[in-house]
């Protein structure tokens, strides 16, 4: 039952921001994070209110408190919507949502585990960046989220595609058609969709379907001849000898 | 702040101050009838036929007592647990149980004369009329029984919150008609004979946003000259026209005790144990009396020219009726005083009347009392 | 080596005789629903031919399968390739041991 | 007057910037301003929620917003709270939009003290006041403070039935949560009232009443009371039993999937039979779950009953609508973020493309907790829009930390202090393979042990193993025969399935075992070293058979374990021996919480070909945390025939036990990590020619705490021996950190 007895300090607003940012230079967050909410709480109003806003989502994603950095986002964006800076607030909460699962060996090695895990978080992400490419195009963001989101839109494709592979060598060929199409369908340019009909055309043969999956493996021949798939398919007949 | 904070619900009781004694109070005799409340929050009261006082404990027991030299008369060990009682008229003496059974007994031998079963719990003691026995149940209902047999002869509902207090008020036969005050802040008039509802008025409108702010339970009426006098928890004191149910007066006053009418005073006890008395033609304050502050005061009693009252460390305050001033105090016993005080003239050689209190512990003794020449 | 337990896999639709009574040519695609339920192939490239294929296999037991083909033209059932035949009784009912 | 708006200015902005107010206006320049559109403006910007105030005037063809922001909150002071503990109550606040720099408003801080009282209510706090202060401060700040008296908690005096005739009140409320205060009511707090556990109590004893026949059972009234002083409750409950009323007859109604025969069965109800609506549920349940497996994810049964009041009887129709035969279009999971899709998929018994199977799905559900990687696994079938004969099979599963790496100074009575390192790593990177490194030095052995399995060697399910151990054992420090071991071996093993839960293992190894004894080391060992030499090289063969129906890999509460293992010395080897042993154990679950294990082990070994009978270091011993506790560890069986006659094991062994498992009083129901048994442990070893006399078998009696901490599996065992005779080593207090023995 102790008070929490925090010296409340009477500083300016320029004093507050300027003691965070380097605080924030020096990797101390927490402490950047307490400075920027007092700031917040003895200025509501004035120049510094809405930049300790924004400021404070990026110390707790810096402290990996992400939940906090998206609550503190989503505030800041439906204080301020027009603001210029809403563009890096999106552009931040995908930042957020991409390393948020991501284990210490991930991060320290860049080791590119994402594949196969839980992809709420990364799904959010690609959301995120893909507002940033739609409604912000000509902002310094835009190139960034582009290019994270198809890294992304290219991962969860190969994610199916793994997917379709495991059901596909136990034997489950609707279930492998079924992953291939919503490859197809849902990620038509990523470079998975050559597994994506490779792996269709063989589970058609596998059923039978032999009409099927000689036209699939076509498809495949002519977008792309140099896919392992195609070489399997001759073997295994789906493709004439042309 | 400790890890057990000593956090209590109600301010602590008042500390007793001395006085200056213009009533010289005497105990006459004084004995243990049983367990009295048992440690539950009852009210048990001692109730008088003629020259006999009847008693009920939680434990079963029910006693009757010579009312002038408290020679017992007769003593039943029931196999129940009394909740409510006792009453006594019309030959019978009447308590009812946990479980809503109705016992009756012969006041004269105390043999069993009938048994019945309320709707629900009894926390209220029933009442004895020329038409039947009355009792009103935990859940809201009023049933009459036969007086010889017992039997049911009708039964009234009436609605009740979800949340009262662990009080159900006794009603009042008078003229016909029993008047009786509901957890809802309403006073119903029934006819005694078929129990059909002569008139409804709310006496007090529960207000509030939560449960505990609406609690609103009316006491026990008082019936004079045509008025019912009627007060509540929560609510207000209000003097009502008995044939119509009009309201003649009301004062916003929270108060769960009977009051008691006299000369043209109704003496009120309030929730937080203020002794007041209010002119009854006009509901106007006459005099207040703050020196008893949550003692828990029982209902009051008139004894000659004083108002008396029991407090929760069974001492009796005797307060004067003109003027509020404390002229006499007695201790009876260690258990609080709940029920208001008997008065009841003894007859025999000294005429004068004696006042009986019944603590929680079941400790029952009489007293007399006569004025101090200045 | 027939010692080695692998689970039972079953794939796409069950058929009853029921269904396949009330089938016939002419039919619209949401008659076919729901009569027979979706198909277990709908090929992206071919919208208009439906594959109802079944198969279960269970430990060491021979692969069990149906399939038959059902083409449409203008959103009507035009054709039927292949017999229907429902699928036993007893396998659907089957669980896993 | 409208008039179209040539130019629009705001007034009054502090903190909100004038493009914020442009955004929510719906007005713009140009337009022409009628009263519904104005109107309409004012909602607009109300709704925000910045804004104490509104005006639009006009001056001119101008049109001037005229706002006026509401106060932010500067800072908020909680006192008198102690139920509630004050860094909550903020968070709470906060969650209702009412937390520093937010913006402060009169109609939020009376619903937030109205919430506040209700809180303390719910708690049985019902004397308890919120007094709440706004202080305003300067740059169009407020301060906040909200003070608390709490009271005392009000509690339950007395609990009254009125009207039950068949059965005795006490039996009844015997069923309450809530009742008067009692021993355990400082845990339990069945004393403090609420409104939600009064309506489950009386929920629970409407159905008693229910599942025996009442079927016109009523709860007339419930009376709770409170006294002036609100120290104490008094709760009254009216009821009305009614007549026992039987089944006359039922039929089945609906189109059937299922033969008549089969429901009859499954619903398992006989007319005459009182009505029972627990066992009528528990029938329909049984049609649903069967119906489930066919693949009628959304399969319902509807009861039709028809009273006939006069001879009270009950005729029963039931209407079975199987619904549309349902396919699981795919399987997502949730919550991994360190296990991968791959070893999750496999371990599924459901496939994507199948028709849904609830018996598979819960079986997979019970194989995923068996892998021991999970605190928590669930499943939800959604059904997939626009689709109506497809659901998809969300898994949630919370992962637990796999890894374990338990380092620095360890205790066990059985080697007294050693110095250890191990890493445990059971699910490396999600890939599902086990690696485990372990090195223990202490005074009585050195043991480096490497342990790499692959539990999907092959996709379908065949495990592969290796393991490297070099382990030194100087006996004499460790109370045993005195003579020093070093075995140093390395081999492989294979794990085959061959059922559901099913598998058979098989592995080779090769040992080399040095023996070095001395004139006071154990007879059978100078006799075992006289016949065979110091160094042995053992090509070992180990097979084994288990049957795995655990409903959990930790902390199991249901389910049996058997397994039959065996090691066999091949004639290639210096020594040929056998050693093999059964291990049967069942888990009897009582509710969630509670399980009772009985355990049994039989093992016996022996020498054939050139050995004589079982190499001793071979032996098995008995006593000690793992086998019989209360007795020091490995002390039973028996002696060596030099001083100090120290325990040598033998070649058979008898070991069982009956373990009573239950929660640690106070902790969370699902609490996953902790928990206590009372336990009887028998068993005994035989050395080589004595005849199993189960006069012999040594029990005792305790209480033990398993806990699976962060850091590494702990369990304490405190045992009194019940038979121990002179000459036995007891120990009461044992405790092993690193291992925990589930089966």
């Amino acid at each position: 039952c102790g008070r929490d007895h925090h010296k409340v300090r009477h500083w300016p607003a320029q004093r507050f921001y300027a003691h965070a940012v380097s605080a924030l230079k020096a990797g101390n967050y927490h402490h950047a994070v307490t400075l920027l909410e007092e700031l917040e709480g003895s200025y509501p109003y004035g120049r510094y209110a809405a930049q300790a806003e924004i400021v404070v989502a990026y110390a707790y994603y810096k402290s990996g408190e992400s939940d906090a950095a998206i609550a503190a986002i989503k505030r800041f964006i439906r204080l301020h919507p027009t603001d210029p800076r809403v563009a890096y607030a999106y552009y931040l909460e995908g930042l957020v949502n991409f390393n948020k699962n991501k284990s210490i060996i991930e991060r320290t090695f860049g080791v590119n585990q994402l594949r196969g895990r839980d992809s709420t978080a990364l799904r959010a992400a690609l959301r995120a960046f893909e507002t940033v490419v739609t409604k912000y195009p000509h902002s310094i963001y835009a190139t960034d989220s582009a290019e994270r989101a198809n890294y992304l839109i290219d991962m969860l494709a190969r994610n199916d595609i793994s997917v379709a592979r495991y059901y596909y060598i136990h034997g489950a060929y609707v279930a492998t058609a079924d992953r291939c199409k919503r490859v197809i369908e849902h990620y038509p340019r990523t470079p998975a969709v050559a597994d994506a009909l490779g792996l269709m055309a063989m589970a058609y043969q596998r059923m039978g379907m032999v009409h099927l999956s000689r036209d699939t493996a076509r498809i495949l021949a002519r977008n792309f001849p140099a896919s392992p798939y195609v070489k399997r398919l001759r073997r295994a007949h789906v493709l004439g000898g042309s | 702040c400790g890890l057990f904070s000593s956090a209590r619900n109600v301010a602590p009781p008042a500390k007793l101050k001395p006085f200056h004694a213009r009533l010289k109070v005497t105990r006459v005799w004084s004995h243990d009838t049983g367990n009295g409340t048992g440690g539950y929050d009852l009210v048990l009261r001692p109730a008088q036929v003629g020259g006999t006082i009847f008693v009920a404990n939680e434990n079963g027991v029910v006693a009757a007592y010579k009312a002038r030299n408290g020679h017992m008369l007769w003593h039943r060990h029931l196999k129940a647990q009394i909740t409510a009682g006792a009453a006594a008229g019309q030959g019978l003496v009447v308590v009812a149980t946990r479980r809503g059974r109705v016992l009756a007994l012969k006041a004269d031998t105390g043999a069993n004369a009938w048994t019945a079963q309320a709707p629900s719990e009894v926390v209220a003691a029933p009442v004895i009329a020329p038409h039947g026995v009355y009792v009103a149940s935990l859940d809201g209902h009023v049933t009459a029984f036969g007086l010889s047999h017992g039997r049911r002869l009708w039964m009234a509902a009436h609605t009740h919150p979800a949340l009262t207090l662990f009080l159900t008020a006794r009603p009042t036969y008078a003229a016909g008609i029993l008047y009786e005050g509901y957890a809802n802040g309403e006073l119903v008039a029934l006819r005694a004979r078929n129990g059909e509802r002569v008139w409804t008025s709310a006496v007090a409108q529960p207000r509030g946003g939560d449960a505990v702010e609406r609690l609103i339970d009316l006491a026990h009426p008082i019936y004079a000259q045509n008025i019912v006098y009627a007060d509540g928890y929560h609510g207000a004191v209000a003097a009502l026209a008995a044939h119509s149910g009009r309201i003649l007066w009301g004062r916003p006053l929270s108060s769960y005790r009977s009051m008691a009418l006299g000369g043209q005073a109704l003496y009120v006890v309030t929730a937080h144990s203020r002794v007041m008395a209010l002119a009854n033609a006009s509901g106007g304050t006459l005099w207040a009396q703050k020196a008893f502050l949550n003692r828990r005061l029982g209902s009051p009693a008139l004894a000659g020219p004083a108002v008396v009252v029991g407090d929760l460390a069974g001492y009796t305050q005797w307060l004067s009726r003109r003027t509020g001033e404390l002229v006499a105090r007695k201790r009876v016993g260690e258990g609080a005083i709940r029920a208001a005080p008997l008065v009841a003239s003894v007859g025999g050689h000294k005429g004068g009347s004696y006042v009986f209190v019944l603590t929680t512990t079941g400790r029952l003794t009489a007293l007399t009392f006569r004025p101090i020449r200045p | 080596c027939h010692l080695l337990y692998r689970p039972t896999v079953q794939q796409g639709n069950v058929i009853t005789a029921r269904m396949i009574a009330r089938l016939h040519v002419g039919m619209t695609k949401n008659e076919v629903v729901y009569d027979l339920g979706a198909p277990a192939i709908h090929d992206p490239f071919h919208p208009n031919r439906w594959d109802y294929y079944y198969s279960l296999k269970r430990n060491y037991k021979p692969r069990i399968a149906e399939h038959f083909t059902l083409y449409f033209k203008k959103g009507r059932l035009a054709r039927i390739v292949g017999t229907p035949r429902p699928t036993p009784r007893h396998i659907y009912g089957e669980s896993d041991s | 007057a409208s008039f179209v708006i040539s130019h629009i200015k705001v007034t009054g902005l502090k903190r909100i910037s004038l493009a914020t107010v442009m955004t929510y206006l719906p007005l713009r320049v140009g337009e022409t301003l009628t009263a519904a559109r104005a109107e309409r403006a004012i909602q607009a910007l109300f709704k925000t929620g910045f804004f104490r105030d509104v005006k639009l005037l006009e001056q001119g063809h101008t049109l001037i917003v005229a706002v006026s922001e509401r106060p932010a909150i500067a800072r908020i002071t909680i006192k008198g709270t102690h139920v509630i503990k004050p860094k909550k109550l903020l968070k709470s606040l906060a969650q209702m939009g009412f937390a520093k720099g937010r913006v402060f408003n009169r109609a939020l801080l009376h619903e937030t003290k109205q919430a506040l009282r209700r809180q303390y209510f719910n708690r049985g706090y019902y004397a308890a006041r919120v007094v709440t202060t706004v202080k305003p401060l300067p740059r169009d700040r407020v301060a906040v403070g909200i003070t608390v008296t709490e009271g005392k908690i009000a509690r339950i005096k007395q609990i009254t039935i009125v009207g039950n005739h068949r059965y005795k009140e006490s039996r009844l409320l015997g069923r309450f949560k809530l009742g008067p205060p009692n021993l355990f009511s400082f845990f339990t707090g069945n004393d403090r009232y609420s409104r939600q556990k009064l309506e489950a109590d009386l929920e629970n004893l409407q159905n008693f009443y229910l599942n025996r026949g009442y079927l016109r059972f009523r709860l007339l009234s419930t009376v709770v009371a409170i006294t002036p002083d609100k120290d104490w409750i008094y709760v009254t409950e009216n009821v009305r039993e009614g007549h026992v009323y039987r089944i006359s007859h039922y039929r089945f109604a609906g189109h059937e999937v299922l033969p008549p025969a089969t429901l009859a069965r499954l619903m398992r109800l006989k007319p005459g039979q009182i009505f029972s609506r627990e066992r009528i549920t528990k029938g329909t349940r049984r049609i649903i779950a069967k119906l489930g497996n066919r693949g009628y994810a959304f399969a319902n049964v509807r009861v039709v009953p028809a009273v006939d009041r006069k001879n009270h009887t009950i005729a029963l129709t039931l209407f079975v609508e199987p619904g549309q035969r349902v396919y699981v279009r795919r399987i997502r999971f949730f919550g991994n973020t360190v296990t991968q899709d791959a070893v999750l998929r496999r371990t599924m018994r459901q496939y994507e493309g199948a028709w849904f199977s609830a018996k598979r799905i819960k079986q997979s559900v019970t194989l995923l907790r068996r892998l021991g990687f999970f605190t928590d696994v669930r499943v939800t079938t959604p059904p997939v829009p626009g689709h109506p004969n497809e659901v998809d099979v969300d898994v949630h599963v919370k992962e637990r930390p796999t890894g374990s790496i338990v380092a620095g100074l360890g205790y066990s009575d059985l080697y007294g202090i050693f110095i250890n390192g191990s890493v445990t790593y059971q699910d490396v990177l999600g890939t599902g393979k086990q690696v485990s490194v372990t090195a223990d030095t202490s005074v009585a052995y050195k043991d480096i042990n490497l342990t790499y399995v692959n539990p999907y060697y092959t996709s379908s399910g065949i495990s592969r193993g290796f393991n490297i151990y070099d382990s030194s054992f100087n006996a004499a420090a460790a109370y045993t025969a005195a003579y020093n071991e070093s075995t140093v071996g390395a081999g492989v093993f294979y794990g085959i399935p061959i059922g559901v839960n099913r598998e058979i293992n098989i592995g080779l190894a090769a040992e080399r075992v040095g023996i070095t004894v001395n004139s006071t080391s154990a007879y059978v060992a100078q006799q075992f070293v006289a016949r065979h030499g110091s160094t042995n090289d053992i090509i070992k063969a180990t097979f084994g058979w288990s049957r795995n129906t655990l409903n959990n890999a930790i902390f199991p509460t249901s389910g049996t374990y058997q397994q039959l293992s065996g090691e066999i010395g091949l004639p290639g080897g210096s020594l040929e021996y056998y050693r093999m042993s059964y291990l049967a154990s069942v888990f009897f679950p009582f509710g969630r919480q509670y399980s009772l294990k009985l355990s049994n082990e039989w093992s016996y070994g022996n020498g054939y070909g050139n050995t004589h009978s079982l190499p001793f270091f071979k032996n098995f011993y008995a006593g000690g945390a793992n086998s019989v506790r209360g007795y020091q560890n490995e002390s039973l069986g028996p002696r060596d025939i030099l001083p100090p006659h120290d325990p040598i094991g033998g070649n058979k062994r008898v070991l069982a036990s009956a373990e009573f498992f239950f929660p640690v009083p106070g902790t969370s129901p699902h609490n996953r990590s902790m928990r206590l048994s009372t336990f009887i442990d028998a068993g005994q070893v035989y050395g080589p020619g004595q005849p199993i006399q189960f006069s012999q078998i040594r029990t005792s009696f305790g209480i033990a705490f398993d806990w699976f901490s962060p850091i590494a599996p702990l369990s304490i065992s405190i045992a009194r021996p019940l038979n121990a005779r002179p000459g036995d080593q007891t120990r009461a207090v044992q405790f092993t950190l690193g291992t925990l023995f589930m089966y």
